[in-house]
């Protein structure tokens, strides 16, 4: 029946169901928020006595995620899909995590490392960024030996570029020593793929039975305007963003540096923000100047952090949205001002493509241009070692991550995609676990397709609305300390206890590690018995309790992934027809009631 | 061979349940017909003496009906029991108790004294109250002893079969009838009524919003209730969901709530205290101010959640066994 | 009098309370304790079964007003109780016997304070008139009069 | 002595009861007594119930009447809101409350009275009873009866729920209404009914007054009693089941007081004799005067005879009829003779026939204007109704919640007792002389007392529909000389 020769036959791989609360799905590690959340809400209230549970709850953490710690300083990617968003300011995780990171990043040194021999085959991690270490870390924890080839002579990659304002430099420094140890990786610092004898095959001859090619994006992009490169980026005066981070992490950089001048920043996205925020920290006046509007719910909406853009508003920063750089205006080799045309459009459906207005252009001027507008891969090198498909873009699988020229080779991180930190180790993680099944020699793609369902808000009376995140007040900021104040105790637990736990308890199982419970019983519904009264169906917080038609008559069944198992509706079934499975309260009662009488 | 013999006979009752008998209409005929009706007080003569003559168990099936207040009843169900093989609890009232099992909410005493002494009608000079055995110008005459509280049958005696309802409707009658007679009985102990809860068989029960809350609590006469609408929906005590199945609906079908009178659904011991748990679940409030208000608009709890069974309460049940 | 000892039963949340104390230690401590999941889940029949049991009085403690692990299991508690307690008083058993209290200790050292308290209480009331009338039950089978002659 | 608790299933309504004969030592009669032995207590524990509820538990009191106190409480209720039921509810109601009398007044004198009088007082018990009565006059009666009994109580259930125990009415109306279509069953039944109860009437006609030995039985002194009777009339001083004054008239049939039944209390007393559970009322005015008929007498009798008594006439024309024709036969109002109870009963029963019938075709009856929602809670509400047995009190007083403070309640079976206990002595007197008793004698001596048809009597509705009775006779010592069954 078939016109071509086809049997009508087609592999179509499963893609696994997994329900999980939002928090945890955007994540792209999908770490354990609601778990961690639940036992910090259980924490004594007495710091040396909570001490031992943050440390077991970090513990529990790290195994997954050897940086939380760091996360808990700069990542609140799954606070944006939290369902409490809009009913009260979503749970502050980020906060909670750095709560934990307090405590754990001194305990780390006392964490030990893997017991795993390490009998696998070698295998080369190119690029030593959170999205590499966190493949070395996992494939080292499975085995494998494994070699980190890092340019730089430091771990952590565009990590160091955070300013410390945002991430003090001890942490990351503490954190990598300590992964390094507890993963037993060997490193090599200064080797650069591409520079000198390194290349691909040279690693290959060394015996690295496989790559994980994890470079980032080591050059700042160059201005463009409607498609060419805007003139004047060689001026005196004008800089790159990422060049000035990079010094400033090296310390090369005069506090004051910047006194009286006037310093213009292009572009909107978080970097910008930590240039134009370190520049004003250097004693620089700064104006920000960016394609994307205010309005960040807008598809044109500038794509930095909520924080961020408060921050700087709060420091003094004057932040120009809607406006592009036409020209780069320059007095005898020095910069003197850029002409911004308005911007009407920014993304079109191709994606990136801004639109100008040059009938409204205003003119400003300054002593300093830092030019902050994204960074590039690069390019050359993966030619020469022909990683590339004809359209140029990387030829790699998007689930695997394994390239389709050279099949020992895995690619991923900001390399392949730009993104938040978590979003690179994301990717490392897929990468260890392409690389050990590529090894092993199993199917590459078996069960690896997974399709989350996220929870709605359980239904409660009253939700809380968030805490008040205290800032050192800007006046008193202007330094590169810390100037967010971390949770105290206390703070963390009632922050920790807010949090709704809209996720199923399978993907949770808090109150059984804590004994809480013998098992999670859900509820089964004697049919025999409901009479479809629907009183349930009230009572359940979750959605788990719900009436389906059976015939002419209505019967009340349980989602078991939504199911609590906290019993309310087996209380409102007037009928008994609702019970828990194997459930001991029941017993417990009738125990102490026997021994009343 | 010999027809098996049926007694059926009323303790504490309103002879509803007789009436109930009778309901069944034509069928009786054939039932008279097919077993040896040996005592049946409201239709037949019958000698006592020749019932405590029998062997024990020489009666095949007894229905009895309506509860035990006093002495008299006791030793009529007590006998009965022993001639029986079978004992069918016939009626709510010998099933839980009974509307009169709300006397339990009040004393011997206090009965007395409104009804001998304080009813605005009573002429009474000489304050005369019933005695169990009085002299009247030298003649005895006796009367049985008027027990402290209302006991539902199987506080007398043990019960191998209930038959509830206010009265049994003819359709539950006439199984049961014929479950004897054709020896297809269930396990003794047995209900021999639904398993579920009225709202299974109620019309309005796919009315129901999806998420069912009451906001506010009306009384029958303060609304004009929406005869489609279920009435726990529209904020009218319905004890449907607590309540077995069997009865017809007759309430529901005239635009009347469920009070309850087929008792706790099966499995269920005390169909009251899960009344009261289900409808707190229920209550949709926003404040303890508010649950106080919701809650004291159910004028009486007590009243509702056990119309029909206070007798056979978990509560009850304690002073039973004292 | 004197020497009469309420007998209490004490439901109490074990997210709230106690549950950073080793619970079998404190159990030895605390007689007729019930450490429950979620308050939510005690069922009014339940509470009556405890009256019936023997109990004078039954006391639960909940987790804090809007800090139930389970959303509002401690509101759900608290309309029971309530309602329960109207019907029990028709029914002969003081309001003061069924008390609910929505708090927090993890160390759970308030536990035995509270039902020392709550005993207090009921001692004052006295012990249990019955549910209601208590009547002379006749004894079950036994035929007496009718059949002797 | 085992006898002592035997067991007597006479009464129903307040519950059980028994008749104790004594003799002298000629072995006369000397003294006879009707005991009531069972209480519940509807008054006490209907006590702090909503009082909306009441006519939900009040059927509960007399599952064999159970429509009257569903009415009479009904009725309270309408009081008690200060409400006056729509026209519509008031019909529906009067549809539910007149098939109800037509059905147990029917069956009663079918199954109860029948006997007596197709068969013989004298006849062979074994087929003194409805089957005998088919056997004589013909089978299609026997379904006939059942026949009515079934349609009339379809008409109930359609109303108000299960008939052995309505649940329906609310105060300012009724919880369901009638559907065009539904009404043409409804007036079938009506006019079968009309129909079925002149037949009746006939039938009572050639069998008993054709009859000369049994019009002498009726006219006999054995079951005369000289009272006050009481019963229900509308402004004409017509014949009223369900609403209207109370009026009494005195043993020459002239009125003694015509009253708003709020006033009952200032009318009726309850004397309270510890030999009994009921509560005896009579003439509260005159005072209570024991238990006689002479002179003196405050007691009165309701129910139909009595109604018939102490009304100038009935509200329907064919009823009518048959009022004058009882009266002419029976020698002048008012008439004493108890067995005249079961002629009453049967003239009543095609007045409310009619009375169903006139409903059944009032345009008003499927009115979509069932309730009057103008409520306005008072202190007091005080409900009456003429049941088949006699008038019926219920007064309920409510705290400002509505909930019940108090309840009293005066049922037909009461007003009757003392008037019950007479006629029962005087029968006895009448036909049992010396120990020597012969089942017959002992049947008029229980005639006497079932044509008031106490209720208990009612309960006989029952196939194959034979009045038990155990009676005591004991001698002047007071012990037990034996214990009379008809068998």
């Amino acid at each position: 029946m078939w016109k071509t020769d086809s049997t009508g036959v087609m592999h179509a791989d499963m893609a696994v169901k997994q329900c999980l609360p939002p928090c945890q799905i955007k994540c792209p590690i999908n770490e354990d928020i609601q778990r961690t959340n639940v036992l910090i809400s259980l924490l004594p209230d007495e710091p040396d006595l909570a001490k031992a549970g943050v440390i077991q709850i970090s513990d529990y953490l790290y195994e997954k995620n050897p940086f939380f710690n760091i996360c808990g300083y700069i990542c609140g990617i799954c606070e944006l899909e939290c369902n409490y968003a809009d009913k009260g300011g979503a749970i502050k995780r980020r906060l909670l995590k750095r709560f934990l990171s307090d405590v754990y990043t001194e305990h780390l040194k006392e964490r030990g490392k893997f017991k795993i021999p390490k009998n696998k085959e070698k295998v080369a991690v190119i690029g030593g960024g959170p999205g590499g270490l966190m493949c070395a870390y996992h494939l080292s924890k499975r085995g494998y030996k494994v070699t980190i080839i890092e340019a730089s002579e430091r771990l952590g990659g565009a990590l160091w570029l955070v300013p410390d304002y945002r991430l003090p430099k001890d942490i990351l420094q503490t954190t990598f020593d300590n992964l390094v140890r507890i993963a037993g990786i060997d490193i090599r610092y200064n080797s650069r793929l591409g520079s000198g004898e390194l290349t691909l095959d040279k690693l290959k001859e060394e015996g690295f039975k496989a790559v994980f090619l994890a470079t980032g994006l080591p050059y700042p992009r160059v201005l463009t305007f409607e498609g060419k490169s805007v003139e004047g980026q060689d001026l005196s005066g004008v800089m790159y963003g990422h060049t000035y981070l990079y010094e400033v992490s090296h310390n090369n950089i005069a506090p004051d540096y910047f006194k009286g001048k006037k310093v213009i920043v292009t572009g909107g996205g978080n970097v910008a923000f930590d240039v134009a925020r370190s520049v004003k920290r250097q004693g620089g006046e700064v104006t920000i100047v960016c394609l994307e509007c205010e309005d960040k719910d807008l598809k044109d909406g500038i794509p930095a952090d909520e924080e961020e853009i408060r921050g700087a508003w709060e420091e003094g920063i004057r932040t120009v949205y809607s406006r592009g750089v036409r020209k780069i205006a320059g007095q005898n080799g020095r910069f003197k001002g850029i002409d911004c045309p308005a911007c009407v459009s920014v993304f079109d459906k191709e994606g990136f493509n801004p639109k100008f207005d040059c009938t409204d252009c205003t003119d400003l001027t300054g002593d300093i241009l830092i030019i902050t507008v994204g960074q590039a891969p690069d390019r050359p090198l993966l030619q020469k070692e022909n990683l590339l498909n004809e359209r140029g873009g990387l030829d790699v699988d998007h689930l695997t991550l394994q390239s389709s020229s050279k099949p020992w080779v895995f690619i991923g991180g900001d390399i392949r995609r730009v993104g938040f930190m978590v979003e690179a180790m994301g990717e490392g993680l897929v990468a260890a676990e392409s690389i050990d099944r590529y090894l092993r020699g199993v199917d590459m793609k078996e069960g690896r397709r997974r399709d989350y369902e996220g929870y709605e808000i359980p239904i409660r009376r009253d939700y809380k609305p968030e805490p008040e995140v205290p800032w050192i007040p800007p006046e008193n900021r202007m330094h590169f300390q810390l100037f967010e104040k971390g949770f105290t105790l206390k703070e963390a637990i009632e922050e920790a206890k807010r949090c709704v736990t809209c996720g199923p308890c399978l993907s949770c199982k808090a109150c059984l590690s804590i004994g809480f419970q013998k098992s999670l019983s859900p509820v089964e519904v004697d049919v025999a018995r409901c009479s479809g009264c629907g009183h349930c169906v009230y009572t359940c917080n979750y959605y788990a309790a719900r009436l389906v038609n059976a015939g002419d008559k209505i019967v009340s069944e349980t989602d078991m992934f939504r199911c609590k198992s906290c019993g309310m509706c087996v209380v409102a079934c007037p009928s008994q027809a609702r019970k828990m499975v194997d459930e001991d309260t029941a017993d417990k009662i009738a125990k102490v009631y026997a021994s009343l009488s | 061979m010999a027809k098996p013999k049926v007694a059926i006979c009323w303790l504490g009752g309103c002879g509803g349940c007789d009436e109930a008998v009778v309901d069944i209409n034509e069928v009786i005929l054939g039932v008279a017909n097919a077993v040896d009706l040996i005592f049946w007080p409201v239709a037949l003569d019958f000698k006592y003496d020749s019932i405590k003559a029998m062997n024990d168990g020489e009666i095949v099936l007894s229905i009895i009906n309506g509860n035990v207040r006093n002495s008299e009843q006791e030793e009529v169900a007590k006998l009965l029991r022993e001639k029986s093989q079978l004992v069918l609890a016939f009626g709510a009232c010998a099933c839980f108790g009974g509307t009169p099992g709300l006397a339990n909410l009040t004393t011997k005493d206090d009965i007395f004294n409104w009804v001998y002494r304080d009813a605005p009608t009573v002429v009474n000079p000489d304050g005369k109250y019933p005695q169990t055995s009085t002299d009247v110008n030298g003649k005895k005459l006796t009367l049985p002893e008027f027990y402290n509280r209302v006991y539902a049958l199987n506080d007398i005696i043990s019960v191998d079969y209930y038959l509830p309802g206010c009265p049994p409707p003819p359709h539950l009658v006439i199984a049961a009838i014929s479950a004897v007679l054709e020896g297809k009985l269930p396990p003794r102990g047995s209900t021999l009524a639904p398993h579920r809860a009225l709202c299974d068989s109620c019309k309005r029960n796919k009315s129901k919003p999806e998420r069912m809350a009451i906001r506010e609590i009306k009384r029958i006469h303060e609304v004009e209730a929406d005869p489609e609408v279920c009435f726990l929906a529209q904020g009218i005590i319905c004890l449907g969901p607590a309540t077995r199945d069997g009865c017809g609906e007759a309430c529901i079908n005239i635009n009347m709530p469920c009070r309850g009178c087929f008792g706790p659904v099966e499995g269920v011991e005390d169909s009251g205290a899960k009344f009261v748990s289900a409808l707190a679940s229920i209550l949709d409030v926003q404040s303890d101010d508010d649950i106080a208000r919701l809650a004291d608009q159910i004028l009486d709890p007590v009243g509702y959640a056990y119309r029909f069974a206070l007798p056979s309460s978990i509560l009850q049940k304690k002073t039973a066994k004292e | 009098m004197s020497q009469y000892e309420p007998k209490l039963v004490c439901f109490s949340c074990q997210f709230s309370w106690g549950y950073l104390a080793d619970e079998a230690a404190l159990s030895r401590k605390i007689e007729n304790w019930i450490p429950i999941i979620c308050t939510g889940k005690i069922d009014a029949t339940h509470m009556m079964d405890a009256f019936e049991k023997g109990a004078d009085g039954v006391l639960i403690l909940g987790c804090p007003e809007g800090d139930c692990h389970y959303q509002d299991g401690n509101y759900e508690a608290k309309k029971r109780v309530y309602l329960l307690r109207r019907m029990l008083e028709s029914m002969g058993i003081e309001k003061e016997r069924i008390r609910i209290e929505l708090s927090i200790d993890p160390e759970g050292r308030r536990i035995p304070q509270l039902m020392k308290e709550m005993k207090k209480e009921l001692a004052k009331l006295g012990p249990r008139k019955g549910s209601m009338v208590s009547g002379k039950m006749p004894q079950k089978e036994a035929i007496k009069a009718g059949r002797e002659k | 002595m085992a006898e002592k608790i035997t067991i007597n299933p006479i009464t129903r309504l307040e519950g059980h009861g028994k008749i104790e004969i004594f003799l002298d030592d000629k072995g006369n009669v000397e003294d006879a007594y009707w005991q009531v032995v069972e209480l519940r207590g509807f008054e006490r524990f209907c006590l702090g119930r909503p009082v909306e509820e009441l006519p939900r538990i009040m059927p509960n009191i007399c599952g064999v009447c159970p429509t009257p106190h569903n009415m009479a409480s009904v009725k309270a209720l309408d009081d008690l809101y200060g409400v006056e039921p729509t026209p519509t509810a008031k019909l529906i109601r009067q549809l539910q409350y007149n098939a109800f009398m037509v059905e147990d007044h029917l069956l009663h004198f079918f199954i109860l009275s029948s006997p007596d009088f197709v068969l013989g007082p004298g006849a062979n018990p074994a087929e003194r009873n409805i089957l005998g009565v088919i056997a004589k006059v013909g089978l299609e009666i026997g379904g006939k009866v059942i026949e009515a009994r079934k349609r009339c109580r379809e008409i109930i259930r359609y109303i108000a729920s299960k008939p052995p125990h309505p649940e329906g009415g609310l105060p300012g109306g009724v919880s369901r209404g009638v559907t065009e279509e539904d009404r043409k069953w409804i007036r079938e039944t009506a006019d079968f009914t009309v129909e079925f109860c002149q037949f009746s009437l006939e039938l009572f006609k050639q069998i008993v007054l054709d009859n000369k030995e049994y019009l002498n039985l009726i006219l006999n002194d054995a079951y005369k009693l000289n009272t006050y009777y009481m019963g229900m009339v509308d402004e004409n001083n017509r014949v009223n089941f369900y609403e209207g004054k109370c009026r009494v008239v005195n043993p020459k049939g002239e009125e003694y007081a015509l009253f708003d039944y709020h006033d009952y209390v200032d009318y009726i007393g309850e004397w309270v004799e510890p030999w009994t559970y009921v509560r005896l009322t009579h003439l509260r005015k005159i005072g209570w005067n024991g238990l006689n008929d002479g002179e003196a007498t405050s007691l009165y009798r309701v129910g139909p005879l009595a109604r018939l008594n102490a009304a100038e006439s009935m509200l329907t024309p064919l009823a009518q009829k048959e009022y004058e024709i009882m009266f002419d036969t029976l020698g002048g109002k008012p008439s004493h003779h108890t067995l005249a109870y079961h002629w009453a009963r049967l003239i009543e029963a095609l007045q409310a026939a009619e009375h169903m019938q006139r409903i059944a075709n009032d345009p008003l009856l499927t009115s979509k204007d069932i309730r009057n929602m103008n409520l306005r809670l008072n202190k007091v509400g005080i409900g009456c109704v003429e049941a088949a047995r006699g008038t019926l009190i219920h007064h309920y007083e409510a705290d400002a919640d509505g909930r019940t403070t108090k309840v009293n309640l005066i049922v037909a079976t009461q007003h009757n007792a003392a008037p019950i206990c007479l006629s029962v002595k005087k029968a006895a007197m009448g036909f049992i002389k010396g120990p020597e008793v012969k089942e017959g004698l002992l049947n008029m001596a229980e005639m006497a007392f079932r044509a008031y048809d106490p209720c208990l009597a009612c309960a006989t509705h029952a196939l194959p529909g034979r009045m038990p009775l155990i009676v005591n006779i004991r001698d002047r010592n007071g012990s037990l000389i034996r214990t009379v069954q008809r068998t």
